[in-house]
């Protein structure tokens, strides 16, 4: 694939399409998970072709999500380390909110925020997993205490509803941030995009004339 | 059932199952009602909560009507008469009789010939050479006119009453529980229980049923019970009785038409070799009354054997040809039982069986030796609605069953029949009652009802006599045979054959015509012994009469809901259902229960909810007793010639048994029993074989037969034993592990069952397990293949009825990894 | 309504499908809404009465038959259960009871003759003369061969010993009654039945 | 299902709406199970295995009286055998049917998510729709009595229906009928209830003094009662709960989480809305653009064609 001239790679293809295919079943776990949650939402089991179906498909597609998941944590978990300008960045997140961005502190490819979903989403991703296999009654229905499985089904409902909100602050800012979609779509950013959001970042990438989305490093380990 | 008629008349079950609600003490004793009986044993709870009756049960499991029990007393398999003679000792010690009862209504008055005598064990008369007794001092000191002599007052030493007591003077409570391994306190207990129904208006009633009869002395069991009832006078009485629990649907109905070596429809008896001529035959079954003015039914035994006869063979039984008496065979031993035949099979004497409904491989004492006797016979016959063991018996199915096919010489015939809801026809339930069905379906594939191929096989017979002549054809080719279709008679056909019809217009002594040539009889008063009736089963007549099918009766109506419904089907004799119930009323003829009599005399003639079964207007002051088919008009405690073993019960210990009796170690076991050589030497020791097993049903499967149905296999799916807790820990058998049981006639491998329902008794000081052996399983069916219980058992039967002893014998136990080939 | 105690036992006991049940559940709600509770598989089957084939209390009972006994229809029975109206078992039945349609339809329930010559390891299918006239012709043989006239003492005795029959528990009085008369006219003694276990 | 009057049910699962109270609901129905009087001799079981055309498998002895082992979907009631020694040192078997309780406030029925999957009848029977049910096995985790189970082979959850069918053609359940004893009896939840006490009292003359009636009352009691000689002792019966009721897991899971959860859901979509509606997207300036471009251009490195506009994309 080829990228405009003057444009920042931010996310690779290989990434990108691990990024879609989590976010597809994602959005399917949603939908199907939902509709065992509340009535109010049980026509939604309508989309998998009805409930048994809905049923069946729902801790498959959870498998799918927990191993693309998995190459997302690969592919970004070195960028997503926790640094001390995070700190500062949070402080000023009464700026970012507003969209004001002087006083913020220049951060590097992934911001606090974005490390929030990151780091959330790879705790609930396992503990979905697990939680979900203890009540995946076609094969582990007799695994566990029932009692185990009460627990289990609770912590799951509560899991995925967390994941839910932390999806949607992931995706409004996505909406926010202008020009954030295209880098998971297109998978590049305009050079002002990332100078205006991740200007550290940039900064490495111009410094070590990497195209992105990270800087050449010439030493094991270092950038 | 050989133990009650000698008793009171008749071998049947007295009551109604629903006539049980009106007890006051349910004694469950050598049975398992609730198990075998589930929905007679409904009858128990209603008698516990409609009249506040207590249930006490005595088994040597605490068995599932345990489990409903107020009171529970273990005892050793094969003790019962000790711990009944107990009983009798109890109640005569303490006065916890129904005096007028027992002088009026049994033969504790009468009087004992000059050398009766018992010593040691044995009763006077013992031929230690033939093991029989010679009974001829077992009997009344008689009168000029031939009645029993009679001392009222009890006092005279001969006296039945004070033979009696100094019998059982014996049994202390000290020594029935060193027999019986019962503890005192709850021997004591229980004698307590059932001295409260002494009382006139008390009543208990006795449910027994294998547990008793399969013994080497199982009809002296059923009897120590029997005169337990009479001394409280709990006989005749609503929610009283013996109360003989039948195993199968139609056992009675078949005792009752008489497929017995020995017998005949009605109760009749074959001749002997020694009734030479039909003479000498009526001769022996005059039945004289033994007291002034009795009834003694059984005096119209000639009346019931001509009609017999003619319904047999017609026009072709006169007279002349003592109503062909020589058509009937003549018995050289006693009994053709299975015992007896198996043992004949095994010696090579005999060439073809024919098994109809039964699967002797597994219902029979010592399985090898069944095979080993089938497998020398020529042919074989089947007939079965179900694939039986027996009709395989030829087939290799491995250690359950290691047969060598190819060295049986053997041909088997598998005939499919019909099951009962392919078919009409009536069962004889255990109170009597006599019950029409209707067939709801057509058979599976090819088979046919046993009518038919019974009718198959004489047919054919019958042409091979008529076409090639023969050995004695004359009564196979004089068998009435008139029926409509004669490959297959209609069971209607056969029903009213066996009620009985007019053979030519019967009057009444005025002369005017009762019944017509050819008319159905009413009942079997109208027989007579001059060839005008016949009737194939004369207890039965009244079953279907000119007013139709009246066994098909279906009005429950129960007059004061007292379990009677006396319209409900039809009940022999004459539709009695309550057997003796002159005895509910004293001697005035007022009942000893005023809330729930069953008859009593109104000045003019008996009434009541029941058929009187005695004479309708026969007075009370006539003092004619009660039991009417007895020559003495009462019960009897003291049972005269009518039992092999002695006039009354005495403990003797099974054939196999770990304790040495201890009343008379010369007399280990019943000496009048009949033992096969070859069945001794098969016989184990408590040496190699420590523990006593007792074989038994479980409620979730009936025989041989419900492993082929899929529910009954998944309610209970394979063969276990059942095994006390302190012996499975001496012996290190884990809870539902594998065991080998071992007698000293084969093992089966078998799931155990570790449980606290068994505990070790105390027998003589020493403590002795007991071992459960459920029987169901077989090698076809549903169920897992098991052995079968009957592996194990001992070919040894009761010495008056040769039921086999499978409430008791000796085995040995351990713990193995699994099954072997 | 008076509920004494045995009043109540009987209203709960015998009259329980009549007076007590009419008034339960879907009563106000008419025969068709209670079909659509799940069909009542006995809505059209036959009725007929019978009693239980195994032990000696002898239940009543109702057996259910698919097909009407139209010409062109093969009936089956579909269920077993008690008969209400019976006076012991008042429609209770035992496990071995509840269970009768299984040993109807038993897999194991013989369908053909069969036979096994000697020294064969397994049956062959025969047709029903076929083997009544080989079983006849097995026993004329045998009783020809040694039946007993006379005993030693000349007395006349007329006895077959060396064919045997066992007669069943659960056939009926009738078949019973026809058995005696055919197994006696041949003279058999060793004639018994399953009264002992 | 579907020609059911809404008035013939008291409880629908997953439904956000409540069946109107049209009818008044005096003859609810209840089966008894007097325990003392059991014999334990299964005679429900395979009545209840024959109506319902269950068959499971043939299995093993494994040192138990209770077979099948456990309740499945072949298998809706069971016995269940306890040896019991009591404190005075004698045995009792204690034999207890097994089965669904039909609970006035169902916990299966709760927990269940599919519509009309799980239903109560006016008449207090609580039954299973199969062909809404989708298999989830919610129903399990719900029921305090650990009683229905999935089956493998068409994944629907399985239990005593109470015979619906038979009731609802005015007989009783075929267990009921069934039962030789008596031990099992029903009728209206009133009569089976003065029943019990007369139980109770004939047992407390024989020596039970603690027999009791066993309706309880953390399930607002239930439509199959138990009577038990020692009713104060109920976990002794093989486990039956001592004061079963809806596990505190599943109400919360089933209660208060409910709108919780799609409250905040439904909070974090507005909180978007109206953060856009107020602060707006965060678009790149032109500044920052140049600021980059000269960046890049200090590096040597190409920069954007101004010409096309790259910054322009709509999310």
């Amino acid at each position: 694939m080829s990228y405009p001239k003057g444009t920042i790679i931010r996310n690779s293809t290989p990434a990108r399409l691990n990024h879609w295919l989590t976010a597809a079943c994602f959005v399917l776990l949603t939908l199907s998970g939902l509709s065992m949650f509340h009535p109010l939402l049980f026509w939604l089991s309508s989309l998998f072709g009805g409930g048994q179906w809905t049923r069946a498909i729902h801790p498959w597609i959870g498998v799918v999500l927990f191993v693309s998941y998995c190459g997302l944590i690969v592919q970004y978990f070195r960028d997503n380390i926790w640094r001390r300008e995070d700190l500062e960045w949070l402080r000023a997140i009464n700026k970012v909110i507003v969209n004001k961005e002087e006083g913020v502190p220049e951060i590097g490819r992934l911001n606090a925020g974005q490390k929030f979903v990151f780091w959330s989403m790879a705790l609930l991703v396992p503990a979905l997993l697990l939680t979900g296999l203890v009540i995946w009654e076609y094969y582990f229905g007799r695994a566990t205490s029932i009692e185990t499985q009460r627990i289990a089904l609770l912590l799951h409902s509560m899991m995925a509803i967390a994941a839910i909100l932390v999806w949607i602050v992931h995706v409004y800012a996505a909406i926010w941030v202008r020009g954030s979609m295209r880098s998971m779509t297109q998978g590049y950013v305009t050079a002002g995009w990332a100078w205006r959001h991740h200007r550290k970042w940039f900064r490495d990438l111009v410094e070590t004339d990497s195209p992105g989305p990270r800087p050449i490093t010439n030493e094991r380990g270092r950038k | 059932m050989a133990s009650l008629a000698p008793t009171f008349g008749r071998g049947a079950m007295t009551n109604t199952w629903q006539d049980i609600k009106n007890a006051n003490l349910v004694v469950v004793m050598g049975g398992n009602a609730a198990e075998a009986h589930p929905c007679g044993f409904k009858w128990v709870i209603e008698a516990k909560i409609e009249n506040g009756a207590k249930l006490v049960v005595v088994d040597p499991r605490f068995t599932r009507t345990a489990s409903v029990a107020d009171y529970y007393a273990p005892i050793r398999p094969g003790t019962d008469i000790a711990f009944l003679s107990g009983v009798i000792r109890y109640l005569l010690e303490n006065e916890k009789i129904q005096r007028e009862y027992v002088r009026a209504y049994t033969n504790a008055s009468l009087i004992v010939k000059e050398g009766y005598g018992f010593e040691d064990g044995l009763f006077s008369g013992y031929d230690h050479e033939k093991g029989q007794y010679e009974k001829s001092t077992w009997d009344y000191e008689l009168d000029e006119q031939g009645f029993a002599k009679v001392d009222d007052t009890w006092e005279h030493p001969r006296s039945v009453m004070a033979l009696l007591r100094k019998h059982v003077a014996r049994y202390t409570p000290e020594m029935v529980s060193r027999i019986c391994g019962t503890p005192q306190d709850k021997f004591l207990h229980i004698c307590e229980l059932i001295a409260e129904t002494s009382a006139p208006d008390k009543a208990m009633t006795s449910l027994f049923a294998l547990g008793w009869t399969q013994h080497s002395v199982g009809s002296q069991n059923i009897r120590t019970m029997a005169m337990v009832q009479l001394l409280l006078g709990n006989i005749g009485v609503a929610g009283g009785g013996m109360n003989a629990l039948r195993g199968h649907s139609n056992i009675q109905g078949l005792t009752d038409v008489g497929l017995l070596s020995n017998q005949m429809p009605g109760y009749m008896t074959l001749p002997k070799d020694s009734e030479v001529t039909f003479d000498d035959y009526m001769k022996t079954r005059q039945f004289k009354p033994l007291r002034p003015n009795q009834t003694s039914y059984w005096q119209n035994y000639k009346k019931f054997f001509v009609s017999f006869q003619k319904s047999m063979f017609g026009d072709a039984a006169t007279a002349e040809n003592n109503w062909a008496y020589d058509w009937l065979p003549k018995l050289d031993v006693p009994l053709y039982d299975i015992i007896k035949a198996f043992e004949m099979m095994n010696h090579g004497q005999m060439n073809g069986y024919i098994c109809q409904g039964f699967n002797p491989q597994q219902a029979f004492p010592d399985r090898g030796k069944i095979r080993r006797g089938l497998s020398k016979l020529k042919f074989l016959v089947t007939m079965d609605p179900l694939d039986t063991e027996t009709s395989r018996f030829w087939e290799n199915f491995g250690p359950q069953n290691p047969a060598d096919s190819a060295a049986i010489q053997t041909e088997v015939f598998q005939l499919p029949t019909t099951c009962f809801a392919e078919e009409n026809g009536s069962l004889v339930n255990s109170a009597r009652w006599l019950q029409w069905h209707w067939k709801a379906a057509d058979a599976p594939g090819q088979a046919m009802s046993d009518i038919w191929i019974m009718s198959g096989i004489f047919h054919r017979m019958r042409e091979l006599y008529r076409t090639e002549g023969g050995v004695f054809p004359d009564p196979i080719l004089n068998l009435t045979w008139n029926y409509t279709d004669p490959t297959d008679p209609d069971p209607e056909e056969l029903a009213k054959d066996m009620n009985g019809r007019a053979r030519a217009d019967l009057t009444d002594p005025s002369g005017a015509v009762v019944k017509k040539g050819g008319q159905l009889l009413d009942g079997f008063a109208q027989l007579s012994d001059d060839g005008t009736t016949e009737s194939g089963c004369w207890i039965f007549s009244g079953c279907w009469t000119d007013k139709g099918n009246q066994m098909a009766r279906r009005d429950a109506t129960d007059p004061r809901d007292q379990g009677i419904a006396p319209q409900w089907a039809w009940a022999w004799p004459a539709n009695r259902r309550i057997l003796y119930n002159r005895a509910s009323a004293d001697v005035a003829g007022n009942p000893w229960n005023p809330a729930k009599p069953i008859i009593q005399w109104d000045g003019a003639k008996w009434i009541g909810i029941d058929v009187p079964d005695y004479g309708p207007t026969v007075k009370p002051s006539e003092s004619v007793g009660p039991f009417i088919m007895n020559v003495e008009g009462v019960g009897r405690l003291f049972a005269r010639d009518q039992m092999v073993e002695g006039p009354f019960p005495e403990h003797y210990e099974p054939l196999e048994s770990p304790a040495i009796n201890v009343l008379h170690p010369k007399v280990q076991s019943n000496p009048a029993v009949r033992v096969f050589a070859d069945d001794r030497a098969d016989f184990g020791t408590p040496s190699e074989f420590p523990y006593v097993a007792t074989t038994y049903r479980l409620t979730e499967h009936f025989h041989y037969w419900t492993k082929h149905a899929r529910i009954n296999a998944i309610l209970q799916p394979q063969e276990f034993v059942e095994i006390g807790e302190a012996l499975a820990q001496e012996k290190g058998i884990a809870q539902g592990s594998w065991v080998r049981v071992r007698s000293k006639r084969g093992f089966i491998v078998c799931k155990a069952y570790v449980t606290k329902r068994i505990k070790p008794l105390t027998v003589d000081g020493k403590p002795t397990h007991v071992i459960g052996v459920p029987l169901h399983w077989g090698f076809t069916g549903q169920a897992r293949k098991g052995y079968g219980a009957n592996t194990l058992t001992p070919s040894v039967g009761d010495a008056n009825t040769q039921t086999p002893e499978f409430k008791a014998f000796l085995v040995n136990v351990e713990s193995v990894n699994g099954p072997e080939a | 309504m008076d509920l004494t105690r045995r009043g109540f036992i009987k209203l709960t006991g015998a009259s329980l499908a009549t007076s007590s049940l009419s008034a339960l559940g879907f009563g106000g709600s008419g025969a068709a809404l209670a079909e659509a509770v799940r069909p009542f598989k006995l809505t059209h089957a036959k009725e007929t009465r019978n009693t239980c084939t195994y032990c000696s209390v002898a239940c009543g009972i109702l057996i259910y038959t698919l097909g009407d006994g139209a010409k062109n229809a093969r009936s089956d029975i579909i269920h077993i259960e008690g008969d209400p109206d019976h006076p012991v078992n008042r429609g209770t039945l035992c496990p071995k009871g509840s269970a009768l349609l299984d040993i109807v339809h038993a897999p194991t329930r013989l369908q053909v003759p069969k036979y096994r010559a000697p020294g064969s390891s397994e049956f062959k299918e025969v047709s029903w003369d076929w083997a009544l006239n080989r079983i006849a012709r097995l026993m004329k043989d045998d009783r020809d061969k040694n039946f007993i006239a006379k005993n030693a003492q000349g007395t006349t005795v007329n006895r077959w010993l060396t064919t045997g029959m066992l007669a069943a528990s659960a056939s009926s009085s009738e078949t019973s009654y026809l058995t005696w008369k055919v197994a006696r006219s041949f003279g058999m003694l060793v004639f018994d039945n399953q009264a002992r276990v | 299902m579907s020609n059911l009057q809404s008035q013939d049910y008291i409880r629908i699962s997953a439904t956000t709406v409540t069946p109107p109270a049209a009818r008044s609901w005096e003859d609810q129905v209840a089966k008894l199970i007097d325990v003392t009087r059991c014999i334990g001799c299964k005679a429900c079981q395979a009545a209840c295995m024959e109506w319902n055309n269950l068959r499971d498998e043939v299995g093993f002895f494994e040192g138990t009286y209770d077979n099948p082992l456990d309740l499945d979907p072949h298998t809706w009631t069971l016995m269940r055998f306890t040896e019991y020694e009591n404190p005075k040192g004698d045995l009792e078997w204690l034999i207890r049917k097994d089965g669904c309780m039909h609970c006035e406030d169902p916990g299966c029925l709760n927990a269940c998510p599919a519509p009309g999957a799980i239903v109560q009848y006016a008449n207090g029977i609580v039954d299973f729709i199969s062909e809404n049910c989708i298999g989830c096995g919610y129903c399990v985790k719900g029921c305090p009595f650990n009683i229905p189970r999935i089956s493998q082979a068409d994944h629907k959850s399985y239990k005593c229906t109470l015979c619906s069918d038979r009731v609802a053609a005015s007989l009783e359940p075929a267990c009921v009928k069934a039962c030789p004893t008596g031990a099992i009896m029903f009728g209206s939840k009133k009569d089976m209830t003065d029943w019990a006490g007369e139980r109770v009292i004939d047992l407390k003359s024989r020596g039970f003094e603690n027999a009791g009636l066993y309706d309880p009352p953390g399930v607002d009691g239930t439509h199959v009662m138990y009577v038990l000689h020692h009713a104060d002792k109920p976990s002794i019966y093989a486990g039956l709960p001592d004061q079963p009721k809806i596990s505190s897991t599943v109400e919360f899971w089933k209660g208060l989480l409910k709108p919780l959860a799609l409250g905040s859901i439904a909070f974090g979509v507005v909180a978007g809305f109206v953060h856009w509606i107020t602060a707006g997207p965060n678009e790149v300036q032109p500044e920052d653009e140049a600021e980059a471009n000269h960046l890049l251009a200090s590096k040597g490195r190409p920069t954007a064609d101004p010409s096309r506009s790259i910054a322009e994309e709509t999310p």
